[in-house]
């Protein structure tokens, strides 16, 4: 029953496809699996916005939106409604094809991402050998479509707008891949679904995350950080900064364009904190064994929303960061840091079973955090702000 | 026509674009990037011979290109950093414009 | 199959095509990559799945990205006044034509010695074979490639820095 | 436990590589680095001496070796590797903790130089050097760490160069040494032909087992003197140039040109010890095939050389007014004593009184630093006296090292190690010569330790300067110093000849039963009354009256003529003048006059035919070949400008050629491969 439940879905699209003919057979069930992605992420987009909302107002003593039915529940419906039928606004100036690209390379991107992802047991929709690198090759390209979208709109502020999102994008892509690398060294295999295997088995009932060992504590962290930067998100989000530059790269969109902006926004966060929950927290593994009767994808899906939550909340807490502690946080303190963190994993590999690898490890992270936030992390009092271009 | 002529073909023809591309452009960032189409060619080639060729599980191919790849990135830094550098001191990136040694 | 091979093959020739012919820089930029992106599949179509990441995460990623900041910086971003091309481009023109002709000669009169490539079977090549063959094969390429791949980093800040005012 | 050996010499010399990057502003960084690794290497080492002195405990001869191939030269392989046995483990102990102090002490004492990160990045690769010849197991890498230490010492010596005569004595110190090391690198040299293998101990393969040593003894060679013993005399030559025995002992007093804890560390606790450390080391060699009860030519050797010198260097040391000459003086004679120990007693004797002396020394040498420091740079003992009020630390600790030094009785280390020395020298079989001069020269150690301290620390202040206390950073480690100048006495008294049992690894049990040897009591009564000779004679001749710097010593209006000789050192180095570089003087002027005048002559003749002949081609080119050439000339001009106009700088032109280039080469290549 339980195995049912696990599989139910998978059971669905067999059952499902098992009235075409064979030669169908395959390229129907990926079909099947891609549009049920197509359509569940979206629906847990407009969930993510509604809970935004709700939380940040009440985290700002409001009580947010609460005028679309019940609670205000069906105000993604709303919004939807509202962004399909708003007009579409090209500017005169604007570079109309590019202009146009931008939006759709964003979402195709962020969707092809979850190909690699495992959401539950046996369902994974490509099992790629080389999956994580896959992700992160799509993730690349994301930037692409933000630079176009920045650049085609002929608008200073846009231009700005992509030009600081790329290079903070850029710049975090660096941590992120380390990070990640730290765990694909210790599972040896980029394969999603090695690596949640690796995680997905219990002592005394306690899961094997990476995110409870020393290193993977620390990758977790720094991955947690450089994603929240790749996504743009507060306290990162200086390429959509309102009060400096309205709205950033997609100043200049409307309508459904900015809807689809919006959506490749959450999508791509949702698809990172899946990479994060796939990387570190187990993938779709329960956290105690007694809980393994809960069905897999359940477990996915609930640690994403948590990772959602967790985004809102430090959105609704920090403030946002100046470009040039931005830059300098990333290059001086994420980047060596996660370096590090490559060694102690090694070390950590090699250092055998037994509780002195932990004691060093966890010495070690702790030090280095400590000394390079000390020594790195100095505030230096800047003079009057001095803007370079490269006349 | 095997496949494998046919993945050179289409090598053959991408390399003549990019050398076309460097040939001709005025702006030196064009040029460049005829240059790593060329480089790009050449990595077809590379990967097509692996695969085709008697010994796939040597990786010889494989890894040639994999390098050249990692060496096209260090070699895109360094010639944009020159053209930056250049048109900081020119204040152009027309190659025709740019003839002279000593600036 | 060859079926796919000609899609990719014309996506990729294109994207080539306009990356050297558009007019506008920051568009040649953009269609360089759409001819990067056909050149990944391509690896993919020869099922070198490393590779072709590889290629999507090197060079969508970094050196398209690399070479419109250039252009940024460089103020290319706006089409130029004049002709695109250089002095007489037609000369270049020819000679790329001719070494398009060698070369393609060249291929399709060695088809016969060319191994056939409808009899080798698909290789599996898994990461951890390429990974293996770095680390113990190929190790000595691969230092050096770090050492030329640092060396570059270096100089490429050192060449792109904004030197002091007045060192001018 | 061999294996992470190499850790304790490694980490001080990364550290010194570390500290050698660092800015100057980053002091503070710099001596906590040097110290760091200093006290790291202090543990390791602490743990190897357990190792070793467990294995003891359990009976077992401690001797672990990992030794491995560093290169091949042709077909024989050079092995380096290094060893753990109780020699080396003393000996590690002894240098890593001496120079713990001494680093801790420096940072007081150079605290105002502005070089303090280079004096600490030298002493840290002084340190590493030296725990790597301690660790030593291959005598290549040994010499290796030789050199190091010789090239440390000459930086640290130098280490105040703008001084000329710090640059001079620097020079002095390491062309003397090389002397000896050039002895030593033919020994190394004629060893490894000998036997074949560069390694001490290799599993009974090595150089010092009795394999070899058989064979060497076999192998007959000049003066019918059987290998070893000459490799051996080879050997102690490097260990003389180094340790400063007789004929090449004069760069070690004028070494005290470094700073004070430089002299300290280097040239009275450790480096000089070195030379003493080799011989105990190949002692195999030196003793090889000795009868029983008898002695070896090599062993002979050593005891003569090292006796004269503990005599001579002791006289000398009467005579001298700088604080740290006396000292240097007391280190030479001091030396001779170890030599003389080694020659007569074996390695336990002389490794005896290596360590305690180190120690003593080691708190002299930085008393006389806090003094100096305390007096404003001043050396002369006649400027200073009545100190005792003014620095009570300093002189305390000054004076127990004092007391050790001289050998005062039952109290102190000093007194059991010279015991043993002069023990060993009456039982030497060939002469009574040794023990004579041995004795005389600890009476000669009594008096002018005397004479010194009377000197600085009693009387009245004569100085100009306001003498003050040092701070914490220096007093403390002379406090700890001098603590172990006193407790060291404890582990070789005959009562319980710990150290003894330890380097030879027989078992050892406490028991007066070690006093009833015949004549050792008596012996320690000569020695003691001895001792007390001589410090009654100081104290009657210097004690407590302040004399004036300018007025004549007493011993001076006693004897002028002997007082002089010994104040200038005996001319020892006035006679090296005028002999060894009167003559290398002499030898670069012949070569000179022969550059200047023969082979300057011969040029200037050629070159001047040369100049004629040109003359007369000239002659020819003005009237007859111009008229031809410059038309060629211009029609060549005339080509070049037309050829430049290709070059218009224009890259794409050049990129075109090239590309046209590749064509016609493809082209004319497959053409050539059809036909």
């Amino acid at each position: 029953m339980i195995e049912k439940a696990d599989q139910i879905f998978v059971l669905l699209g067999h059952w499902l496809v098992s009235f075409l003919p064979a030669a169908l057979q395959q390229p129907a069930l990926v079909l099947l699996a891609v549009v049920a992605i197509i359509v569940t992420f979206p629906a847990l987009f407009a969930i993510t916005v509604l809970l935004e909302r709700k939380g940040l107002g009440r985290m700002q003593n409001r009580y947010g939106p609460n005028r679309v039915g019940p609670y205000g529940l069906f105000q993604p419906v709303a919004d939807g409604i509202k962004s399909l039928t708003k007009e579409d606004i090209v500017p005169l100036s604007a570079d109309a094809v590019v202009h146009f690209l931008a939006p759709v390379l964003l979402v195709v991107v962020v969707f092809m991402g979850y190909a690699v992802l495992p959401i539950g047991r046996n369902m994974t929709l490509v099992n790629l050998d080389a999956g994580i690198l896959f992700f992160f090759a799509i993730g690349a390209s994301s930037e692409l479509s933000v630079f176009m979208a920045g650049w085609s709109s002929r608008n200073k502020y846009s231009l700005l707008g992509a030009m600081r999102a790329v290079a903070q994008m850029i710049s975090y892509e660096v941590p992120l891949l380390m990070s990640s690398l730290a765990v694909v060294m210790i599972t040896g295999s980029l394969n999603a679904n090695r690596i949640v295997d690796a995680q997905n088995q219990y002592t005394y009932g306690l899961p094997h995350w990476y995110i409870f060992t020393p290193w993977g504590f620390a990758g977790f962290l720094l991955f947690a950080v450089a994603a929240t930067a790749e996504t743009n998100r507060s306290p990162f989000d200086l390429p959509e900064g309102e009060s400096e530059l309205v709205a950033g790269y997609f100043t200049e969109y409307s309508g459904f364009k900015f809807a689809l902006f919006f959506l490749g926004e959450y999508v791509g966060m949702m698809g990172i904190s899946g990479l994060g929950t796939t990387l570190f927290l187990g993938g779709y593994s329960a956290p105690l064994q007694v809980l393994g009767f809960v069905p897999s994808w359940a477990w996915f899906i609930g640690k994403i929303m948590l990772s959602m939550c967790v985004f809102i909340w430090v959105r609704g807490t920090l403030p946002r960061l100046r470009q040039d502690q931005l830059m300098n946080f990333a290059w001086k303190f994420v980047l060596p840091l996660s370096l590090l963190n490559l060694f102690v994993a090694a070390a950590w590999r090699f250092m055998g079973q037994g509780f002195l690898r932990w004691v060093v490890c966890s010495a070690v992270l702790l030090i280095a955090y400590v000394v390079m936030a000390r020594v790195g992390m100095k505030r230096e009092h800047f003079g009057p702000r001095s803007y370079r271009y490269a006349e | 026509m095997t496949p494998l002529s046919g993945y050179l073909l289409v090598a053959a023809l991408l390399f003549a674009i990019g050398l076309a591309g460097a040939l001709t452009r005025r702006n030196a960032i064009l040029v460049l990037i005829g240059i790593e189409l060329m480089l790009n060619a050449a990595n077809l080639n590379l990967i097509a011979f692996w695969r085709y060729g008697p010994h796939p599980e040597a990786l010889t191919g494989m890894m040639f290109a994999i390098f050249s790849i990692a060496v096209a990135a260090a070699e895109a830094a360094v010639g944009l950093g020159l053209v930056i550098q250049i048109h900081r001191h020119a204040q152009t990136t027309d190659l025709d414009a740019i003839n002279r040694m000593k600036g | 199959m060859s079926f796919v091979l000609y899609i990719l093959a014309a996506l990729t020739v294109a994207g080539g095509l306009a990356a050297v012919l558009l007019k506008n820089t920051v568009h040649c930029a953009l269609a360089l990559t759409v001819a990067f992106a056909g050149l990944a599949l391509l690896f993919l179509e020869l099922d070198a799945q490393f590779a072709g990441f590889a290629q999507i995460l090197i060079y969508i990623g970094a050196v398209a990205i690399l070479v419109v900041f250039a252009i940024l910086l460089t103020r290319g971003s706006e089409t130029p006044k004049g002709s695109a091309y250089s002095h007489s481009p037609l000369v270049g023109l020819v000679i790329a034509a001719c070494v398009f002709a060698v070369l393609g000669w060249a291929v399709l009169h060695s088809t016969a010695q060319l191994p056939p490539g409808t009899t080798s079977a698909t290789p599996t090549v898994t990461v951890a074979d390429i990974g293996n063959a770095l680390m113990t094969r190929y190790v000595l390429p691969l230092e050096i490639v770090a050492l030329l791949l640092t060396a570059a980093l270096i100089g490429a800040v050192i060449v792109a820095m904004h030197e002091k005012e007045g060192s001018r | 436990m061999a294996g992470p050996l190499w850790l304790i010499p490694t980490v001080p010399i990364v550290a010194s590589g570390v500290i050698a990057l660092l800015k100057q502003p980053r002091r503070k960084l710099a001596s906590n680095l040097a110290i760091g690794s200093m006290v790291f290497s202090l543990l390791l080492s602490l743990v190897a001496f357990a190792h070793v002195l467990s294995g003891w405990m359990h009976g077992a001869l401690v001797r672990e070796t990992s030794n491995f191939t560093w290169i091949h030269v042709g077909t024989t392989p050079l092995d380096l590797g290094w060893v753990l046995d109780p020699l080396s483990a003393v000996m590690l102990v002894m240098v890593t903790f001496v120079g713990l102090l001494i680093f801790i002490y420096s940072t007081g004492y150079m605290a105002h130089d502005e070089n303090y990160t280079r004096f600490f990045c030298f002493l840290s690769l002084f340190a590493g050097a030296m725990l790597g010849v301690v660790i030593a197991n291959s005598i290549l890498l040994l010499f290796m760490c030789w050199e190091l230490v010789g090239l440390t010492s000459y930086l640290l010596i130098g280490f105040w160069y703008l001084k000329p005569s710090a640059a001079a004595a620097a020079k002095k110190a390491f062309l003397t040494t090389r002397v000896g090391d050039v002895f030593f690198l033919l020994g190394i040299v004629w060893l490894f032909g000998q036997t074949g293998t560069l390694l001490f101990y290799h599993g009974g393969a090595g150089s010092m087992e009795t394999h070899a040593l058989t064979a060497l003894l076999l192998e007959r060679s000049a003066f019918g003197l059987s290998a070893a013993t000459a490799i051996g005399l080879l050997i102690f030559a490097g260990a003389a140039g180094k340790s400063g025995q007789f004929p090449l002992h004069v760069w070690l007093p004028d070494a005290m040109e470094g700073p004070t804890p430089v002299s300290a560390l280097i040239h009275a606790a450790t480096m000089v010890a070195a030379g003493v450390y080799l011989i105990a080391r190949v002692y195999p060699l030196m003793q090889a095939g000795m009868p029983a009860g008898g002695t070896t030519t090599a062993l002979s050797v050593v005891t003569w050389v090292g006796a004269f010198t503990a005599l001579f260097a002791a006289l000398i040391a009467v005579a001298q007014n700088d604080i740290k000459r006396i000292l240097a003086y007391s280190t030479v004679s001091q030396l001779g004593y170890m030599m003389a120990g080694l020659g007569v007693g074996g390695v336990a004797v002389g490794m005896f009184h290596l360590i305690t002396h180190a120690f003593f020394k080691a708190l002299l040498f930085m008393g006389a630093g806090s003094v100096i420091h305390g007096c404003h740079e001043e050396q002369d003992v006649r400027r200073m006296g009545g100190l005792r009020s003014r620095m009570p630390l300093t002189f305390g600790t000054y004076a127990v090292g004092m007391m050790a030094l001289s050998g005062v009785p039952i109290l102190f280390s000093g007194f059991w190690s010279k015991d043993g020395i002069l023990e060993a020298a009456q039982h030497f079989r060939l002469s009574k010569g040794p023990f004579y001069m041995l004795v005389f020269g600890a009476l000669l150690t009594a008096f002018y330790m005397t004479r010194q301290v009377s000197y600085v620390f009693f009387g009245s202040y004569r100085g100009h300067a306001h003498p003050h206390e040092s701070p914490k950073s220096m007093t403390l480690p002379l406090a700890i110093l001098a603590f172990f100048a006193v407790a060291l006495g404890a582990i070789g008294t005959p009562a319980w000849p710990w150290f003894r049992g330890f380097l030879n690894s027989t078992p050892v049990a406490f028991g007066l039963s070690g006093f009833d040897e015949p004549g050792l009591l008596a012996l320690m009564g000569t020695s003691t009354v001895v001792v007390f000779i001589g410090l009654g004679l100081g104290w009657w001749l210097y004690g407590n009256k302040s004399p004036h710097a300018d007025q004549p010593d007493v011993l001076e209006a006693a004897a002028p003529p002997i007082w002089n000789a010994l104040r200038d050192r005996l001319y020892i180095d006035e006679f090296y003048g005028a002999t060894v570089i009167a003559f290398y003087w002499w030898w670069a002027k012949v070569a000179d006059w022969l550059d200047r005048d023969i082979w300057g002559g011969a040029v200037a003749g050629v070159s001047w035919l040369f100049k004629l002949g040109a003359r007369l081609n000239r002659f020819l080119d003005a009237n007859v070949v111009d008229g031809t050439f410059d038309k060629g000339c211009e029609e060549i001009s005339v080509g070049g400008g037309l050829l430049s106009r290709m070059q218009s700088g224009r890259v794409q032109t050049y990129l075109r050629l090239l590309a046209l280039a590749v064509v016609l080469l493809a082209v004319i290549l497959i053409w050539s491969s059809r036909a």
